[in-house]
């Protein structure tokens, strides 16, 4: 039988490559699941038939454990992310992104996308950010929240929004907006993408394929995406 | 030469299935439904009304929840409906045909029920003095003049069904071949960088079986409307 | 066999009528408004009364203080519309032979061909009921009703919209329903020559009422007549031992005041033949006239004659065997005559001005 | 003035019809499914023809070889229909006064008072269509009609659903109609006394064609007869200067034939009075009767009789003055009197038998 | 006492805004479009059909997309309204309101589509021969009858725009006080471990304003219903 593989949604093409080389090097296949991680771990709750959670961010993987749904002892941290500040390719906006940088300055009254900083993990950490640094009370009302980071994104490619922080892994695909700033490491909790096998797979494969998933076919394949691996 | 991977097609051939489904299967439900609201005055009819809409009002995802809270294994529904009759819903694609045919219940039941309240009644009441039981009547004068609601109420179910998403992947997921619908495979797609043309790709089948059904539906309805009155 | 007692408040309009009406044709007659048709909705299970009795053949229909109500499908009736109600999304064929599901073929019934037949809609059977003509929707919903093999029929202008040549081949067939198949049939018409007809029993309605319930004879004769329309009367004179003339195609009837002379021949028949003399077409002759083209002359003499009121008074004959008849005469000619009650006088009646046709004699 | 040249195909039926028809009624006549109704539908507007040219008073309403086909709603015409078609969303006030929106109150306009009085509706104003009877229904479309103020009247059996008082009561307001605002008026009915005492103009139809068309002297005349039927014969005799007679309420008009009494008063009319005899209205005597209640007996001598077919024949009488004056008699009695071309005869028809509610005459 | 903060109060005031507008600003093109697919036929009818129902067959987050695109401040669309009135969508209600109308479009349509299809053509006719040019007869005789459909069609414009999200966030985002409606706000919830309970509060919300709503739209109906005959 295929692992069944919940994962975050963001994780696609990175998993959907890992999975392909998996297959060729160990003849085993993986069925990947791709959606919001709140998703994800509800259904799982449910009953959903996984073997494996990647979730795209520590609270909805702390979620599931507290339920006991996966087993401990095979958590761990994969993957890491780096935050950015995107603007439009033409702008050729630079910022440094510190404490007292004019953020508001650069949005020139415009809008800031972010994923909801509520609900989505990249709109959390962008939140978490901007406090650290003193730059939330600046921007608070300029703020576009979105479903989710790629939406948020969009907006700025389409030049809706002036300013978006997102993913590094996501502004690096998308040709029509460039890195204006990177977040420091230290703004914010760290970016992980925790994974762990179901407390109730009973596919043998499911821990072996999670073992894989650390090794360097497969973190080349993550960092070739502009994830960061973490130790 | 189509640019569709095997993953899209099972998608596709999925979304047929599931769209397909879910209307014929709401269909009786949605009929019955509509012929209560239309003819029956009793206590909480409005409640029973307000119930059906509900699918339109809540967002998909507090729908999907709810459906996956009730009819997923471990849900009330769900647990009996597996011990009664071996109907599971939770992560198959007959979940995503329940997602969908709820999505489009709504608009199902108002459809048919606006041509049940627009209809003369004496025809009915003419065929009962012809010695016509009332289901009899209800099969051979009230479900055909109903005819272009019930077409249109499954058209409108029928499209809902294909991009019905938000409960559908809260239901049951976004499982590969199992739970993944068109709609489903175009979020995963946009969730990714360099997912869009993927995305549009598929947003354009949906679109061309959704007119193929539609001109089918034209087609049937042309015939039916033979029965509206006009000089010329 | 109907008996109705039933009452019925309407925001605009209450209806309360009783009458017994027997076996052959009750007439429902009455201006527009005065309640017909919702006595036939009520007879029919379609309208509920608010209380009173509707008892067919026997079987209770409708009893309110029973809480009796028996559903329209189970009272067996043929219902010819006013407005025909013929099924938008049948064909003809499957309008005229919808109540064929209900019923065995009967063997008194009669059959889709011949329905087609008398009814000349044999064009039609493949056509929609959206594209016919008024008078053509209007002979489909008379064929639904006739073969749904009714035990009584319920007919509401059924004639209305139909050309006098198609009326004249329909009343027949009605008469022979009622004679053959011993129907009940509830009559509602504006045509008095229809009514006086067709009917055993004319019931007139006037504001939801019984203004009055009787014989044909009763009915729309002088005294009880309909308003003060002379064209409304007629007399209704029972006559026996038809013989007829195949030379000069004329049928004789008796009646103890002379023969009568008719056009055409009877169909066969049994029992008294019903000769209906409209007001208007009988002359007064003090004595028996010659050199006339009139065949028919019947004895009597003057039993009253109507206030003299207006242009018209109405001269009540009472006929040898004491029949009355009603002639319609101007007052200056009973002034010119001297006509007084208790005289001798000659009704005159033209043969050709009685509508065999309309009587079920055939040409 | 109407004049109307078109063709029409339909699944099942082709209409080609070709007539003139000046000021006043014309009446179209013919059996159920002959195309009466599609000729208003085509003069309204409602239908396009395949070919041909409709011009109403001057105006192209219709013509396809120029392409061009006025839509209804500037044809003023006034349609009433063959199912009422009453807007059921609006109360019948509201439906009576639909076409007011479109008219400035003419000066000769009927207004809505005098509608619901002459239709007797005036208790009906706020309800809906719904509710009303098929003849409260009926009415109300008649009035809606009037009361657009229209230029062509098209009524397609105005008066089928009506009683018989009240058709007596709208028959002589249509006449004004015509009389007073000379509008043409296409007129539908199957009922022959409305058709002889309204039309100026008979149009004999079948099967989608004309099959005669004249004056209704003419078209309803023995010779031109629709069919072999009796009662559809009537002659129409003109009369001139009417006199009243108060005391016994009785109008007198001239004919060159002799004098003709009516019952009742006319109203003031300008120029000959038109009075129509059905063919079994006449009595043929020899000699000049005595002591009988007939009033007019008028003279002439025989022209013409029907072939001696079947029971009844026609009697051709050219009356003195030269009109002719059918009566419908039994074969037997032409064999009795001897009567024969050329002979002298009386035409004795009684003045109560003319109808002379449908002649605008008032009591 | 509601348990309801004040963040959910703005959203369920803008909710009731943005379905409001939504609802009333689509009824003039849903009864436009209905009239047109109802009583014409053109070449390219069914690719019009088709058009508007591509809010029900793509994904509501597509839907969404596309809007971006072309009503956005650098869409074609949104650039010109923009410039010539002044109209802006974008992070605007006005663009939730845009995106819900979009949504609710199909729906609407259909229901007006429905009654203008089943109605006898010969009233309309009859109107013209008393001499009403076709837009009064279209006001007062096309319009009041088509009213059940209408009716119909705003109640389940209004239930759609309600309980609308996909498209609106994606949209025009979810910007509190600004577009940020209800299934914003429970989005938001659902997505924090925890949020089910404020989730459902603001869900019931929406479930007794879209109640109201039916229950005022009954009583019209039932006023409307006086129309249809029946001999009881
Ligand atoms: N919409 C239609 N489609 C096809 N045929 C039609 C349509 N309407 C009428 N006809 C046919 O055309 C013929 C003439 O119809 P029309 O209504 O003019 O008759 P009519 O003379 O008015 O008859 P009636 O006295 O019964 O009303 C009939 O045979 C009828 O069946
Ligand atoms: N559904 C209804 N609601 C209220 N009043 C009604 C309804 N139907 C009929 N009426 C009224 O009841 C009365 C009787 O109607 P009915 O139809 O029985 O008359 P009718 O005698 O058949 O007249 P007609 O000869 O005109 O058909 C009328 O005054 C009519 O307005
Ligand atoms: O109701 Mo949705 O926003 O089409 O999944
Ligand atoms: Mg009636
Ligand atoms: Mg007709």
């Amino acid at each position: 039988d295929p692992v069944n593989v919940f994962a975050a949604a963001s994780l696609k093409n990175a998993l959907d490559a890992v999975s392909e080389v998996w297959k060729a090097e160990a003849g085993k296949e993986t069925k990947n699941t791709y959606a919001a991680s709140s998703a994800l771990a509800k259904q799982i709750e449910q009953g959903a038939p996984a073997d494996v959670f990647i979730s795209a961010d520590l609270d909805w993987m702390d979620y599931v454990a507290e339920k006991k749904l996966i087993k401990s002892d095979t958590r761990k941290t994969l993957l890491g992310n780096q935050l950015v500040l995107v603007a439009a390719k033409d702008s050729g906006l630079k910022l440094e992104i510190k404490e007292g940088a004019d953020l508001a300055g650069a949005l020139a009254r415009g809008k800031l996308a972010v994923g909801d900083v509520k609900a989505v993990p990249a709109g959390k950490y962008a939140k978490a950010a901007l406090e650290k640094l003193g730059l939330w009370a600046s921007v608070e009302k300029s703020l576009a929240m979105s479903e989710n980071v790629r939406a948020a994104l969009a907006l700025v490619a389409r030049g809706e929004a002036k300013l978006g922080i997102v993913y590094a892994t996501d502004a690096k695909a998308e040709k029509e907006v460039a890195v204006a700033g990177v977040f420091p490491e230290d703004s914010h909790p760290p970016i992980v993408y925790p994974v762990a096998v179901i407390v109730s797979s009973k596919n043998a494969d499911a821990e072996a394929f999670v073992t894989y998933l650390s090794s360097p076919k497969a973190q080349e394949i993550f960092t070739a995406q502009g994830f960061t691996i973490l130790k | 030469m189509t640019g569709l991977s095997e993953e899209d097609w099972t998608a596709i051939l999925l979304s047929l299935k599931v769209a397909s489904v879910a209307t014929l299967a709401s269909l009786p439900v949605g009929l019955a439904l509509a012929y209560i609201l239309a003819r029956f005055r009793f206590p909480g009819r409005t409640l029973l009304d307000g119930l059906i809409h509900l699918p339109l009002v809540m967002p998909p995802v507090v729908t999907g929840y709810l459906l996956l809270l009730s009819f997923g294994r471990k849900g009330p529904i769900g647990a009996f409906l597996d011990e009664c009759c071996g109907l599971v819903f939770s992560f198959r694609w007959t979940g995503a045909a329940l997602a969908a045919a709820v999505m489009g219940l709504p608009l199902m039941v108002r459809a048919i029920r606006l041509t049940l309240e627009s209809q003369d009644r004496r025809l009915e009441q003419a065929a009962g003095t012809l010695g016509a039981r009332p289901l009899f009547v209800f099969a051979t004068v009230t479900l055909p003049l109903a005819l272009p609601g019930i077409l249109a109420g499954s058209i409108l179910s029928f499209a809902k069904a294909l991009g019905e998403f938000g409960a559908t992947i809260t239901f049951v997921s976004n499982i590969p071949g199992e739970t993944q619908t068109i709609p489903a495979a175009i979020y995963t797609f946009t969730q990714v960088p360099g997912g869009d043309a993927n995305a549009l790709r598929l947003t354009a089948v949906s679109i061309v079986i959704s007119l193929f059904a539609l001109i089918a539906s034209e087609i049937l309805a042309r015939r039916l409307n033979r029965q509206v009155a006009s000089f010329s | 066999m109907i008996e109705i007692d039933v009452g019925l408040a309407r925001a605009n309009f209450t209806l309360a009528v009783k009458f017994t009406a027997g076996e052959g044709v009750t007439a429902l007659f009455g201006e527009s408004g005065a309640g017909k048709s919702t006595v036939l909705h009520l007879v029919a299970g379609l309208l509920k009364p608010d209380r009173g009795r509707i008892v067919v053949n026997g079987t209770v229909f409708t009893d309110m203080a029973a809480g009796i109500f028996l559903p329209a499908h189970r009272r067996r009736i043929g219902y010819v519309f006013q407005d025909a109600l013929l099924f938008p999304h049948l064909s003809v064929r499957q309008n005229l032979t919808y109540g064929r599901w209900f019923t065995k073929a009967e063997p008194n019934g009669i059959t889709l061909d011949q329905v087609t037949e008398l009814l000349g809609i044999g064009a039609l059977l493949d056509r929609r009921p959206t594209t016919l003509s008024g008078g053509e929707r209007q002979r489909v919903a008379i064929g639904r009703a006739l073969l749904a093999s009714p035990h009584v029929l319920l007919m509401d202008e059924p004639l209305a919209a139909l050309d006098i040549d198609r009326k004249r081949e329909i009343i027949p067939y009605i008469q022979r329903l009622r004679d053959e198949l011993k129907l009940p049939i509830l009559y509602v018409s504006h045509a008095i020559e229809e009514v006086a007809r067709l009917a055993d029993r004319v019931i007139l309605m006037a504001q939801g009422q019984v203004k009055s319930d009787g014989p044909p004879q009763q009915v729309l004769s002088p005294k009880a007549g309909p308003g003060d329309d002379r064209f409304a009367r007629a007399s209704i004179l029972t006559t026996t031992k038809p013989s007829y003339d195949p030379d000069y195609q004329l049928t004789q009837v008796s009646h103890p005041a002379g023969a009568i002379t008719l056009a055409g021949r009877l169909l066969p028949q049994d029992g008294p033949i019903r000769v209906v003399i409209r007001a208007t077409d009988v002359t007064i002759a003090l004595s028996k006239p010659r050199e006339l083209s009139i065949r028919t002359a019947l004895r009597g003499k003057v039993s009253a004659i109507s206030e003299p009121l207006g242009a018209v008074v109405m001269v009540e004959v009472e006929l040898e065997g004491g029949e009355i008849l009603a002639a319609a005469v101007t007052r200056k000619a009973v002034d010119e005559l001297g006509l007084g009650e208790g005289d001798q006088v000659h009704c005159l009646v033209k043969s050709v001005s009685i509508d065999d046709r309309l009587m079920a004699i055939k040409d």
